[in-house]
């Protein structure tokens, strides 16, 4: 198993778009957006089965997340992870002074993490804030 | 509500005919009245000048474009905003004001009542939000009919009465005042990046001409019996050899008289008439067409006009007119705003600097004032800046000061860069003329309060009308020193009254008023046609439903007045 | 030329906004009557001596006062807003708007700014030591009249978006750059003595930008015109010639276009 | 008995969908069904029913907990922290009507807040590219009837806004359109093949972050210039056919998204994109739309902008109103550490900010009011449940192209919950008291 470097984008996704709708607190918002959409061909590089847990890290932080197989490809070095905390996670929050993050664009590095648990939405953020 | 007596004032009222004698104001329930009680409130206005409240006919005052303007120049406010201060909201921009700055500044400089003069009807609801959050004075707005595709295909076959039928309609879910034209045709034309430069160019795809609109919106106005009557702005504005579209304009009123139980007289009604009174063939033949324009509005008693002066400001140009816009964005490479409204209307924005060391400016600034010196009849032509677009409203007392002094317009004119240019482009140097105080109430109230159909309620001071007074620090048996008193009396005032409340004390503001929103309520027959063609344009080319269109609630338009129409026995 | 010199005393909380510490704003007040102006902490007004030590008086007029500020400022904005003349000697790093809308005089500073400093600069000299952040020399949101005349030198690195709407003046960066240099630039120079990442010149239509090191990426919109011997800021190079930006539309001067300017050193 | 009400606007993205039909039970307190909505909305509608919903208001405890309050309290906690806070900060306003905006503001303006909303995080950008170049725009009945050419910039409508492309954009026969899709070309520009690329005439993959230098080829192609090669992994010769393509349409509008406001440039892609349309009107009528993400946000703006005179990052601490992002826009606030109070409504920053900036008001005196429970009410210190906007109160919003709709109540909300008008009244008749003004 190897570790892969890809670009990272994030943006809506209609499942995610529904499971923000069906409620933050419930498991179908982590299967909607606690996941990185990866090409195919990452997958070989990665040498890891479709729906195993990675971590994703990059300079701004780290998390775990599902790697599924993009619907939206081919993107080879390109992985998606759908708008939400597991995403803001690891963005670039520099705004290079005009208020906007650089949420499309950051460097990651992609792990497989077999048995590490994927925290649901509001857990993850209180975790990372230190809030019980 | 309290009473109130202004005593000892010097009182020009053209309604009633008062010249400036002393004479004493009294107020009772926002009314005028002819006395009060010995416990009213006196306001002493010994060696002030007393006038109605003053009434705007055109402005940019409310609506998408304006919020346009205010949205995409922050540099319009940068370092102008005013902080909170006691019932005063914070306001800021110099060229485009915030709502609550809009309101104040009319209030402080004695207006009570003003007309937005460009409501694209799709965006009914914004417009009237941005009214409902402009406090103070009383306000309307003109729905823009002039390239709305429902006109264009009832007038392509000469159908006055269901024209007037959607006309009624759309004045009454729009909460609109009045029948706007904005480069009739154009605008539509402009959709597909062309525009009509005559009277007679044809609109694409409607084959029918700015000159057949013109015409038929008349009828359908004077159908109806409107309060105002329909108000253009015309073709070609802002070109150079301009005033020969404008003339063809003008011609297309005569023979037409007014019918209406509200007292206007005019048929027409030009708007900002220094951008239609163009000569020459280029930018660098420019001159002023103001005699040609004037002479012909002088003979012909069924029009009235406002004059769009230029006050050589740095402000932001908005209109309906889109391929005009498109054209001056062109020019000064500024950036550039457009916003063409499905099946209605369209709108462009674009910053503008007036330069006074810009020969065509100066000339434009010599045009403004040429018209309001030339027009015999003070009771139809009325003093504007078009605002923003030739000026921001707020330098309407450096242009009653240019108009009421020969001397301030002379000390102008020797400032500009290219002095002799103005005066051989323009007869600006040879006029004379000042303008007294009694006729600058006819120009900014009973004027335009005649003109727009409220001359019973607003304008004049006679008891019954509302009570909308000003009082201003300028004492007429006074000779005038130096222009700039003339400026600085009228900028702020030492009293406002709007319907009978103090909203104005030394130039203060103590009370946000009791504002309304004026509109027409114009009844016809029933007219089963009509409603199917809206229903069919609803289903097929709208973007929104019919009935989402058409929901226009109490939280819009809070205090609404409407002016009731009865044409159903026509 | 009289000294003023002011130490911060007492932290604030959160960030402070000091426009009136300037040259202009002391001019002709004694140590007392400066203690006594007033600097912001988020909604709460304060007198400048709650949070500064100050000592000396200042001279009759900007042009004789010379302002040396010292501690910890990191969190101070504004300094040496709108000044027109005299000296500003900032001893460290300071926050935002650092020389905001100066028209004149000399401002040092020896630490690091953040972002905007030499926001719509007029004229004087403004001195980074350290680095610079973003928007500098840039124009203020939606104003197309940026940097018209005066000196930026940054002996570090600067930000992003440096010169935007440029029309006049000069800036040297000893350092690098980030992305986009001289947006919509009409006049101006800037020099780059080190690298410069992408966007360069975007949109530019007048002036000339000089890069002495790399850049990552050229902008589609200039194209080569050749290669020429130019001193700059007194070294002598060979350069490459680009004109741009040419998807922009430009103005002519007596039937020339004028285009901007990027010579890269090879 | 079921009555069913027409006509029903959908509060979720700037698509604004108001030809939604919802059945409900004749007393009005239960939503039966959703038609003519996408999945999305349909899921709004029917999750506002959930019995799990929090009806009161509930304070954050140190353990961890959360001990059930009145709405007084509530009311009592917000305007305290508001009127003491220094640099309180209210965001969001997306996600509820202009009439609880406008309550905001005058709040904002009695404490001396910082007030933004989420473009913040979305369409920021794109507001400052617009006042450096402008916008021509039009509203989305002219794209139905007339546009033949249609471009989605760093879009995906398929996802974000799925009944945009059926309503005005693609498939509708307008009356200059009567053959639909079939009179239109589509042009997708995206680094992914995504779902709305797959249903383009051309899609140009273009490498993520090159958005400037493409839309500068495109212009420099409009021209004829000379162009390189290759520009952000697009051969010259596509460029100059889609420059074509883009020239010989008739009308022709671009749509942009958050694939150019959140990537490397920023606001230079949308001022570039501007600049495109522009130029294209030189040949023919263009238009350019940003693709508004919550169905308010366009409406927060239009109310920041005729009140303060500007969209977003409005900083209103010394007593009026100063704007420039960077300086007054949320992010940085919060990243810098300027801010020492946090109050949000109408949007849930927890999710969508950088954890760098939750971190921030996780641990400063923070409300949160929202319908909903989220990452932001599980990081705040009192949690304000509220009706749904759009569902149980009415209220006006705009749509992306600043038409304004004024939106339907079709079911009651549950016994004794406020509005966030209602909330936000309150707070502010307790702040004046607290403040002493008028």
């Amino acid at each position: 198993m190897a570790t892969i470097n890809v670009n990272l984008i994030s943006g809506r996704s209609i499942q995610q778009g529904v499971a923000i709708e069906g409620g933050k607190e419930k498991p179908a918002y982590r299967t909607a957006a606690g996941i990185i959409e990866l090409d195919p061909s990452d997958f070989k590089k990665l040498g890891a089965w479709k729906n195993t847990n990675v971590r994703v890290t990059s300079d701004y932080g780290s998390v775990v997340v599902k790697a599924i197989e993009t619907t939206q490809g081919p993107h080879p070095g390109l992985g998606f992870i759908p708008m939400g905390p597991w995403a803001n996670a690891i963005i670039n929050p520099d705004t290079y002074s005009t208020g906007m993050p650089t949420f499309k664009g950051v460097p990651v590095k992609v792990d497989v993490a077999m048995n590490e648990p994927i925290l649901l939405g509001i857990e993850l953020v209180q975790k990372l804030c230190g809030v019980k | 509500m309290s009473e109130y007596i202004i005593k000892n004032g010097n009182v020009f009222d053209p309604v009633q005919g008062i010249k400036g004698d002393k004479a004493d104001v009294a107020i009772k329930d926002g009314k005028i009245v002819d006395k009060v009680g010995s416990g009213a409130k006196v306001i002493d206005a010994k060696g002030k000048t007393v006038m109605a409240g003053a009434v705007e006919i055109h402005a940019h005052i409310a609506g998408p474009k304006i919020n346009m303007g205010r949205i995409y120049r922050p540099e319009d406010k940068l370092f102008t905003c005013t902080p909170t201060k006691g019932i005063e909201r914070m306001g800021g921009g110099a060229s485009i004001p915030t709502t609550f700055k809009t309101g104040y500044e009319y209030a402080k400089m004695g207006y009570t009542t003003a007309m937005e003069a460009a409501m694209p009807p799709l965006f009914s609801r914004h417009v009237h939000e941005e009214i409902r959050d402009t406090p103070i004075i009383d306000e309307g707005a003109y729905p823009v009919f002039g390239n709305n595709w429902f006109v264009l295909e009832y007038l392509k076959n000469q159908e006055i009465e269901n024209t007037a039928a959607y006309c009624a309609w759309l004045l009454r879910v729009t909460k609109g005042y009045a029948i706007k034209l904005v480069n009739p045709g154009g605008t539509e034309a402009w959709a597909w990046g062309l525009n009509c430069l005559s009277v007679n160019d044809p609109v694409p795809y409607f084959d029918i001409t700015p000159a057949e609109i013109i015409k038929g919106l008349i009828e359908a106005n004077e159908y109806l019996g409107l309060p105002h009557s329909m108000h253009i702005h015309p073709n070609n504005l802002g070109n150079p050899g301009c005033y020969e579209t404008t003339l063809d304009t003008l011609k297309l009123a005569e023979g037409y008289k007014a019918k209406n139980k509200f007292g206007r007289e005019q048929v027409m009604h030009l708007t900002h008439s220094q951008f239609h009174s163009y000569g020459g063939t280029n930018w660098g033949d420019f001159e002023s067409k103001a005699k040609e324009i004037t002479d012909y509005v002088n003979k012909n008693k069924n029009i009235t006009i406002d004059t769009g002066n230029v006050t050589l400001d740095e402000t932001t140009t908005m209109t309906a007119d889109g391929p005009f816009e498109h054209h001056l964005t062109g020019l000064n490479n500024l950036k550039w705003a457009n916003i063409d409204v499905e099946v209605e209307t369209g709108s462009g924005v674009v910053p503008y600097i007036y330069s006074p060391s810009i020969s065509v400016c100066a000339i434009q600034w010599a045009i403004g004032l040429e018209i309001a010196l030339m027009m015999k009849d003070p009771m139809r032509c009325y003093i504007t800046t078009d605002h923003p677009n030739a000026g921001p409203f707020t330098r309407y007392p450096r242009v009653i000061k240019w108009l009421m002094s020969a001397k301030a317009r002379e000390a102008q004119i020797n400032a500009f860069k290219h002095k002799d240019k103005v005066l051989s482009q323009s007869s600006i140097g040879t006029l004379d003329r000042e303008i007294s105080l009694y006729e600058l109430a006819q120009m900014t109230r009973a004027g335009p309060a005649k003109s727009l159909g409220l001359s019973g309620m607003c304008g004049g001071l006679k008891p019954g009308m509302d009570a909308d007074v000003a009082v201003y620090n300028f004492n007429p048996d006074k000779p005038v020193a130096n222009p700039e008193e003339i400026e600085k009396a009228f900028s702020r005032c030492a009293h406002v009254f709007k319907s009978g409340v103090e909203v104005i004390t030394n130039g203060e503001i103590v009370s946000n008023g009791n504002k309304r929103t004026l509109w027409v309520n114009a009844k016809v027959k029933d007219n089963p046609q009509v409603m199917r063609d809206i229903n069919e344009k609803f289903l097929k080319y709208y973007s929104m439903t019919q009935a989402n269109y058409e929901a226009l609630g109490h939280h819009f338009v809070p205090n609404p007045y409407a002016l009731e129409v009865d044409a159903t026995q026509v | 030329m009289e000294t003023v010199t002011i130490t911060m005393k007492n932290l604030p909380a959160l960030y402070l906004e000091a426009d009136n510490i300037s040259p202009d704003a002391f001019a002709g007040k004694t140590a007392a009557q400066i203690g006594d102006l007033h600097v912001y902490e988020g909604n709460e007004t304060w007198t400048l001596g709650k949070y500064f030590e100050v000592s000396g008086n200042a001279g009759a007029t900007a042009a004789d006062t010379k302002i040396i500020v010292k501690g910890d400022i990191k969190k101070v904005k504004y300094l040496g807003f709108k000044m027109s003349a005299g000296e500003l000697v900032v001893e460290g790093s300071t926050d935002q708007y650092a020389g905001g809308w100066m028209t004149g005089g000399k401002m040092l500073v020896k630490g690091n700014v953040d972002a905007f400093a030499g926001t719509a600069m007029k004229g004087g000299e403004l001195t980074i030591e350290g680095n610079a952040g973003n928007y500098l020399g840039a124009a203020y949101r939606g104003d197309w009249r940026g940097m018209k005349g005066g000196k930026i030198l940054v002996k570090g690195n600067a930000g992003a978006d440096i010169g935007m709407y440029m029309l006049g003046g000069e800036m040297v960066i000893n350092g690098n750059v980030d992305v986009h240099v001289c947006t919509h630039a009409e006049g101006g120079k800037v020099i780059i003595k080190g690298n410069a990442k992408t966007k360069i010149g975007g949109q530019m239509v007048g002036g000339d930008i000089f890069v002495f090191g790399t850049i990552d990426v050229m902008m589609p919109g200039f194209k080569p015109a050749g290669e020429l011997e130019l001193e700059v800021d007194g070294i002598k190079a060979k350069f490459a010639h680009y004109i741009g930006d040419t998807g922009e539309r430009h103005k002519k001067k007596k039937g020339q276009i004028v285009y901007g300017n990027l010579y890269k050193k090879i | 008995m079921t009555k069913t009400i027409t006509d029903v606007i959908c509060p979720f993205c700037g698509t604004l969908c108001d030809d939604v039909e919802v059945v409900v039970s004749d007393d009005g307190k239960q939503l039966l069904e959703v038609y003519n909505a996408c999945v999305i909305g349909t899921e709004k509608f029917l999750h506002s029913q959930s019995k799990d919903r929090v009806t009161r208001p509930r304070m954050h405890q140190p353990d961890g907990s959360w001990k059930e309050v009145s709405y007084d309290e509530a009311v009592e906690y917000s305007a305290q922290m508001l009127a003491k806070a220094k640099k309180p900060l209210m965001f969001g306003w997306s996600s509820t009507n202009c009439e609880a905006q406008s309550v905001g503001n005058e709040i904002a303006e009695i404490t001396r807040a910082c007030c933004d909303n989420t473009a913040a995080t979305c369409h920021g950008t794109s507001l400052i590219a617009i006042q450096d170049i402008g916008l021509p725009s039009c509203t989305l009945g002219e794209i139905k009837n007339r546009a033949d050419r249609v471009i989605f910039w760093g879009c995906n409508p398929a996802h974000a806004h799925p009944r945009h492309m059926s309503r005005y954009s693609i498939f509708p026969r307008g009356f200059f359109t009567s053959k639909g899709q079939m009179s239109r070309k589509m042009i997708v520009v995206d680094p992914r093949v995504t779902d709305t690329a797959k249903m383009a005439d051309v899609h140009l993959q273009v490498e993520q972050g090159k958005d400037y230098e493409l839309l500068d080829a495109l212009r420099v192609a409009f021209k004829g210039e000379w162009l390189p090669d290759v520009v952000a992994g697009i051969p010259k010769e596509k460029i100059r056919e889609v420059a074509d393509m883009m020239k010989s349409g008739r009308f022709g509008i671009i749509f942009f998204g958050m694939g150019v406001t959140q990537s490397l440039g920023k606001n230079h892609n949308i001022d570039e994109a501007i600049a495109v349309t522009k130029d294209l009107n030189e040949y023919t009528k263009f238009s350019i739309m940003p693709m508004r993400g919550h169905y308010n946000v366009t409406g927060s703006g239009e109310v920041f902008g005729w009140q303060f005179g500007f969209p977003y990052s409005v900083d209103l601490t010394r007593g009026f109103a100063r704007y420039n992002p960077g300086d007054t826009s949320t992010i940085d606030l919060l990243i810098r550490g300027e801010i020492d109070a946090m109050f949000t409504i109408g949007s849930d920053p927890g999710a969508h900010f950088p954890i760098s900036a939750v971190k921030q008001f996780a641990h400063i005196p923070s409300v949160c009011v929202d319908p909903h429970l989220t990452p932001t009410t599980g990081v705040s210190k009192l949690h304000v449940p509220v009706a749904f906007n759009g569902v149980e109160v009415g209220g006006n919003c705009y749509r992306m192209d600043n038409v304004p709709i004024d939106c339907r109540k079709v079911v009651e909300p549950p016994e004794g919950m406020l509005t966030d008008e209602q909330f936000l009244i309150k707070v502010r008749d307790r702040v004046r008291q607290l403040k002493g003004v008028a």
